[in-house]
């Protein structure tokens, strides 16, 4: 019997020949990455609860400040001392200020083949260069740091074959949200999303984390693309090689398959509070809002801020609006100041932040208030995600939500 | 002529509005929400001792920093009868004027009064502590005035016409 | 087990309405637990007595892999949150915690908050308004850590 | 016998010959400042005193930027109260995130030389450096003058500062600022103003007067002022009018007393926790381990801040575990800033460059610490527990000695 690629990382991973689904298998972690959003409760647990106290492989660890950054609070910064403390301690590679996380990983750890848990449920974006990450929480990290292994559960994969490519305009956050928006938020439990065909050849990596970091919004434990030669470049240019390079075999079992046609991919909205709520996003225009959000390890790299900056040149950002801008790591911003786009925002009237998760994460920055609306390009659109219970959040493109900002109700790019 | 006694708190030198309410406090929705965070970065149990009729006694500088007028106002609510200092800062000292707070300059009580112990004011005249007098000088005609208005707020509603 | 009140939760309940991201840098888990469920039910901190059930429809617990989110509910005293499916970190967080997450098809729409219940989880069933509903039972390997107290005190187990 | 800077503004907008020290005047108010964090307050004394319009709504200037970005929810109801006041009463002037106050007051030229100007926070005094009489009110005085238009002031006796020469390559404004709070005290200038003269006074640029103006608060003082020249005029985008060139210190006027400086004996220095006029030169400090640095703020967040922080840090990384937060004073700051390539240098090298606004130093977010944390700082002030909790150790500089500090992981004195 044939296996995906996310079986035969898995087998690599277990040291198995043959692994499939429905298997409870032990493996070996390749890396490990936990963020500011829990990384003090590991460390306590550290300390607290383990009989003998040990970090398997301080090398396989990964550290990034991206949640609350700069601190907003002394609590905070007890969180963040304390992970600090200890990454210095067990010589752990440690990032503060540099970008979200995921983005990190990508730009200098994520290598195809590897198996990553990350303290962070859109460790998924990792498949967009072929590699298996998946969301866990502290515990489960602590148990990786100690004995360098854990358990999983073999999912099973569904095949989406990705024909055409996406029209002028059309981006691939829409085709993301659109499939969300057809499987549902639990489309996809447990399983992992291959994503494959034409379709797919006409992505590049960035696009294609697009789609695999919002795999989590339909359940999925992962979502993977094969690592073709776009994805291989991509890699070999930042001076890293693959663990392993697989695709699925020609008997590979699939427990479903889909056809998305790009070309037939419109703007769409995932409408308050759930995120397979998804609309086309004319349905949503004349919505009046306080808030635009472009950032986040969805939409907040290079391509998202040419995309949103090509929106607002020569136009102001509504007198009523706050628009945050903010780029996924130190690397998209200073690519970003070279090009120019960060004078364009600031010009139109943004706020313009360091790199980190912002509005995306809604805890202490951009935070907003009592009924108010915003439209984001962020992962989650969850009721009060970004500040008040009674506030509401649109997701939408890097170009929706730029026009939106400029208009200062929703609206797509071509209707300004 | 005005006269009242009070238990005493003392605090030092360069008793910044920092101190007395912190900034990350200031944008709560009323002085009422703000007031049990008073003095909260030097002496968080301050503000839970604190009662109605209490006197601070403060060396130099009091209330030096920012211009934030919610300073005043929770020594108010905190239930502060009166600050009597070595000195005080300028904005501080209008801010407590204007929101009818009694504030008054004396060098020497500082160095001889003892936390806990209950002085007696006579207002325009002396304080007296441990049955020794230090005398206090009179504030000048226009903060008379407002003080008498009941305040700025109260001065500017009678200008406006309105029933005080 | 023991019979408990049910607090019953919609479909597609995700981890931010269980602990708000703002809470989660507090210090530990007893400082976030009074914020939980804030956004639909703010008194449920209060109302929630050891013992007692939470119950949701579909993918429960979906979003964010916040381990904070079964670890409010387990400090609050819940003995255990049954639904018709879960998403898969929440469920994983919850088994390494120990608290024990049973998927029911049947039970979540036969319930209201407000209902006594009674798990059995050795015999995989649940009871409410005198009906027994059959549970979906966990495999051995989840089992074990259940029964070990979670995966840190299963990891110290192994190393005596 | 002749009058001061602040002497011969009181008598003009009075119209009076001559004022004395001491005396109580009502003037008439050019401008106003209103910061986000008082407006609430100040729209409430406002209607609490039965006041039904803005005086003069052209005067009036409203600046969110010590809750930008929103950091908790309650930041949401000061814009939503600024944005409904100004709204109802035609005020044009609100500025929803372009930076601080201060830096926006005069950057945006709402002040001109000898006009009279309050603020609802403390560092009011920095309009001194265009030579204009302003300072810091509180906000039911604010309320008054949006009804009035008026507000009594006493004159206040003046102290002069005299500079000449010219300053070492490593020290800038900051570290003469400090100098002089640590000389003065924190309270060795309350209720008076400061007037700076002499030749190094005059080579300075607008941005580095700003600095000493912003700080003269922390002796106390009621205001500091500079005689505009054409630097200023060129600043303002104005041409001096006939009563503006003439605005400098009388030789026969009455001061209080004058210090006079040596530029050449200036070094850097640091104000030490948790005093500003705790005065210590770098070099005895030299060692310290540091957790994090500080560039912005209204006191030292201008281009030439991030150009010298910048100057110092070219090629250079900030030292593991160490953060470097810059936050630039203004928009207009952050454009310039990028073009000239300094923000560039800086995010290289490691720092974080956050939105302008007043960020860290109004303790609200911007870079919290926690106990035992110390932090190097360029802005004003250094309180117990005004960047984190009470064990936080704050230790204010100039720009190029917080850069080399950031490079270092620990206080050092750049060459």
């Amino acid at each position: 019997m044939g296996m995906t690629i996310a079986e035969k990382i898995i087998a690599l991973a277990a040291g198995a020949d043959q692994v499939k689904a429905g298997d409870i298998h032990t493996v070996n972690l390749d890396r490990m990455m936990s963020n500011d959003g829990t990384t003090h409760l590991t460390v306590d647990m550290y300390h607290s609860k383990l009989n003998t106290p040990r970090v398997a492989d301080p090398k396989k660890v990964v550290f990034i400040v991206d949640h609350n950054v700069p601190s907003d609070s002394p609590k905070t910064a007890a969180a963040q001392k304390k992970m600090r403390d200890f990454a210095k301690e067990h010589g752990i590679d440690f990032w503060e200020g540099e970008g979200v996380c995921h983005q990190v990983m990508m730009e200098r750890y994520v290598c195809p083949g590897e198996l990553i848990f990350g303290a962070d449920s859109h460790t998924c974006t990792y498949g967009a260069l072929g590699a298996f990450g998946t969301g866990v929480g502290c515990t489960d990290l602590l148990y990786g740091m100690v004995t360098g292994s854990s358990w999983v559960l073999v999912p099973e994969t569904i095949k989406f074959n990705l024909t055409g490519s996406l029209p002028q305009g059309v981006y691939p956050r829409d085709l993301m949200l659109t499939i969300i928006g057809q499987i549902g938020a639990g489309g996809a439990s447990y399983q992992v999303m291959e994503f494959c065909g034409d379709g797919a050849k006409t992505l590049s990596v960035e696009d294609r984390m697009v789609l695999c970091n919002l795999a989590v919004e339909a359940g999925a434990k992962t979502a993977i693309f094969e690592p073709d030669e776009i994805a291989l470049k991509w890699l070999t240019d930042r001076g890293r090689r693959p663990k392993a390079v697989f695709k699925s075999d020609e008997d590979a079992r699939y427990v479903k398959e889909y056809t998305f046609d790009l070309d037939k991919i419109v703007p769409v909205a995932a409408r308050p509070d759930f995120v397979d709520d998804v609309v086309p996003a004319v349905q949503v225009c004349g919505v009046r809002i306080d808030e635009a959000f472009l950032g986040s390890c969805n939409n907040g790299r290079i391509d998202d801020l040419r995309v949103g900056a090509a929106v607002v040149k020569g136009r102001r950002i509504s007198d009523h609006v706050r628009f945050l801008v903010v780029p996924a790591s130190r690397q998209v911003y200073l690519q970003a100041l070279e090009e120019g786009l960060i004078d364009t925002f600031m010009e139109s009237g943004a706020i313009v932040m360091n790199p980190n998760c912002s509005v995306c994460w809604g805890s202490c920055q951009g935070v907003i208030g009592e009924n108010e609306v915003l439209i984001s390009t962020g992962t989650r659109n969850f009721k009060g995600r970004a500040g008040h219970p009674s506030s509401k959040v649109y997701l939408g493109s890097a170009a929706t939500v730029a026009a939106s900002a400029v208009k200062g109700e929703i609206c797509t790019a071509d209707m300004l | 002529m005005e006269q009242f006694t009070g238990k005493v708190w003392v605090l030092g030198d360069d008793i910044d509005t920092d101190i007395i309410i912190p900034t990350q406090y200031l944008a709560l929705k009323s002085i009422e929400d703000m007031k049990q965070y008073g003095f909260s970065p030097l002496r968080p149990e301050l503000a839970g001792k604190i009662e109605k009729g209490d006197i601070l006694v403060a060396g130099k500088n009091f209330g030096c920093g920012s211009s934030r007028e919610q300073a005043p106002e929770v020594l108010k609510a905190l239930g502060i009868r009166c600050i009597i200092a070595r000195s005080f800062a300028r904005i501080f000292f209008r801010n407590s004027i204007n929101n009818g707070l009694l504030l008054m300059e004396q060098p020497e009580l500082w160095d001889h009064v003892r936390e806990g112990e209950t002085i007696e004011v006579v207002v325009n005249s002396h304080v007296s502590s441990n049955g020794k007098q230090y005398p206090l000088t009179s504030l000048p005609d226009n903060l008379v005035e407002i003080i008498e208005a009941g305040g700025l707020v109260k001065a500017m509603q009678a200008r406006n016409g309105l029933a005080v | 087990m023991s019979v408990g009140k049910i607090f019953k939760f919609h479909n597609d309940l995700d981890t931010d309405q269980i602990i708000a991201s703002q809470y989660l840098l507090l210090p530990t888990i007893d400082e976030m637990k009074v914020h939980a469920f804030e956004s639909l039910d703010p008194e449920f901190p209060v109302k929630v007595k050891p013992g007692d059930f939470v119950v949701g429809g579909e993918n429960f617990g979906c979003g964010s892999s916040r381990e904070q989110a079964p670890g409010v509910l387990k400090a609050l005293g819940v003995q255990a949150v049954v639904a018709k499916s879960f998403a898969r970190i929440f469920y994983r967080n919850a088994i390494n915690i120990g608290l024990p997450v049973i998927v029911c098809r049947q039970l979540p729409d036969a319930v209201e908050t407000g209902d006594e219940m009674d798990l059995s989880l050795t015999d995989g069933t649940a009871t409410a308004g005198g009906e027994t509903f059959s549970c979906t039972k966990l495999p051995p390997y989840m089992k074990k850590i259940l029964s070990q107290g979670g995966l840190i005190a299963s990891l110290n187990r192994e190393e005596v | 016998m002749g009058q001061t800077i602040v002497e011969k503004i009181i008598s003009r907008n009075i119209g009076a010959e001559k004022v004395e020290p001491g005396q109580i005047v009502t003037v008439k108010v050019d401008r106003v400042m209103l910061d986000d964090i008082m407006i609430p307050f100040i729209v409430d004394k406002f209607h609490e005193m039965g006041f039904c319009r803005v005086w003069d709504p052209d005067r009036v200037v409203l600046i969110y930027d010590h809750l930008v970005p929103s950091s908790q929810l309650d930041d949401i109801r000061h814009y939503k109260v600024g944005d409904e006041f100004a709204a109802k009463y035609g005020i044009e002037h609100v500025h929803r995130s372009d930076g601080i106050c201060h830096q926006l007051m005069t950057e945006a030229g709402y002040v001109k030389p000898g006009d009279v100007v309050f603020g609802t926070d403390s560092h009011t005094t920095t309009y001194g450096c265009v030579g204009a009489f302003s300072t810091g009110i509180g906000y039911t005085e604010m309320a008054a003058i949006l009804g009035t238009g008026t507000l009594w002031v006493k004159v206040p006796e003046t102290i002069r500062i005299h500079i000449s020469g010219t300053l070492p390559a490593n020290v800038m404004s900051k570290d003469m600022i400090l100098r002089i709070i640590g000389d003065l005290g924190a309270d060795g200038a309350t209720y008076r103003a400061l007037e700076f003269t002499g030749d190094t006074v005059e080579r300075m640029s607008v941005s580095s007067r700003m600095t000493m103006a912003n700080m003269a608060i922390e002796a106390g003082a009621k205001c500091a002022l500079f005689a505009p020249d054409e630097k200023t005029a060129q600043y303002c985008g104005v041409s001096l009018d006939g009563f503006q060139p003439g605005l400098a210190g009388d030789r026969d006027a009455a001061y209080l007393k004058t210090l006079t400086y040596r530029a050449e004996d200036f070094v850097p220095v640091m104000a030490c926790p948790s005093q500003v006029d705790k005065i210590r030169e770098v070099k005895d400090l030299a060692g310290l381990p540091i957790d994090q640095v500080f560039i912005g703020s209204c006191t030292n967040g201008r281009l030439e801040d991030l150009q010298a922080a910048a100057k110092v840090l070219e090629g250079k990384q900030v030292a593991p575990f160490v953060k470097l937060i810059v936050t630039p004073a203004s928009r207009k700051v952050y454009e310039e800033a990028s073009a000239c390539g300094a923000i560039g240098t800086l995010v290289k090298a490691g720092a974080m460059v956050t939105h302008p606004g007043c960020g860290l130093c109004c303790g609200r977010t911007g870079g919290i610490l926690w106990d035992g944390e110390r932090v190097v700082a360029t802005n004003n002030r250094n309180f117990l527990g005004r960047m984190g909790t009470s064990k936080v150790e704050i230790y204010l500089a100039s720009p190029a000695v917080a850069a080399a500090c950031a490079a270092a992981g620990a206080i050092v004195c750049p060459l």
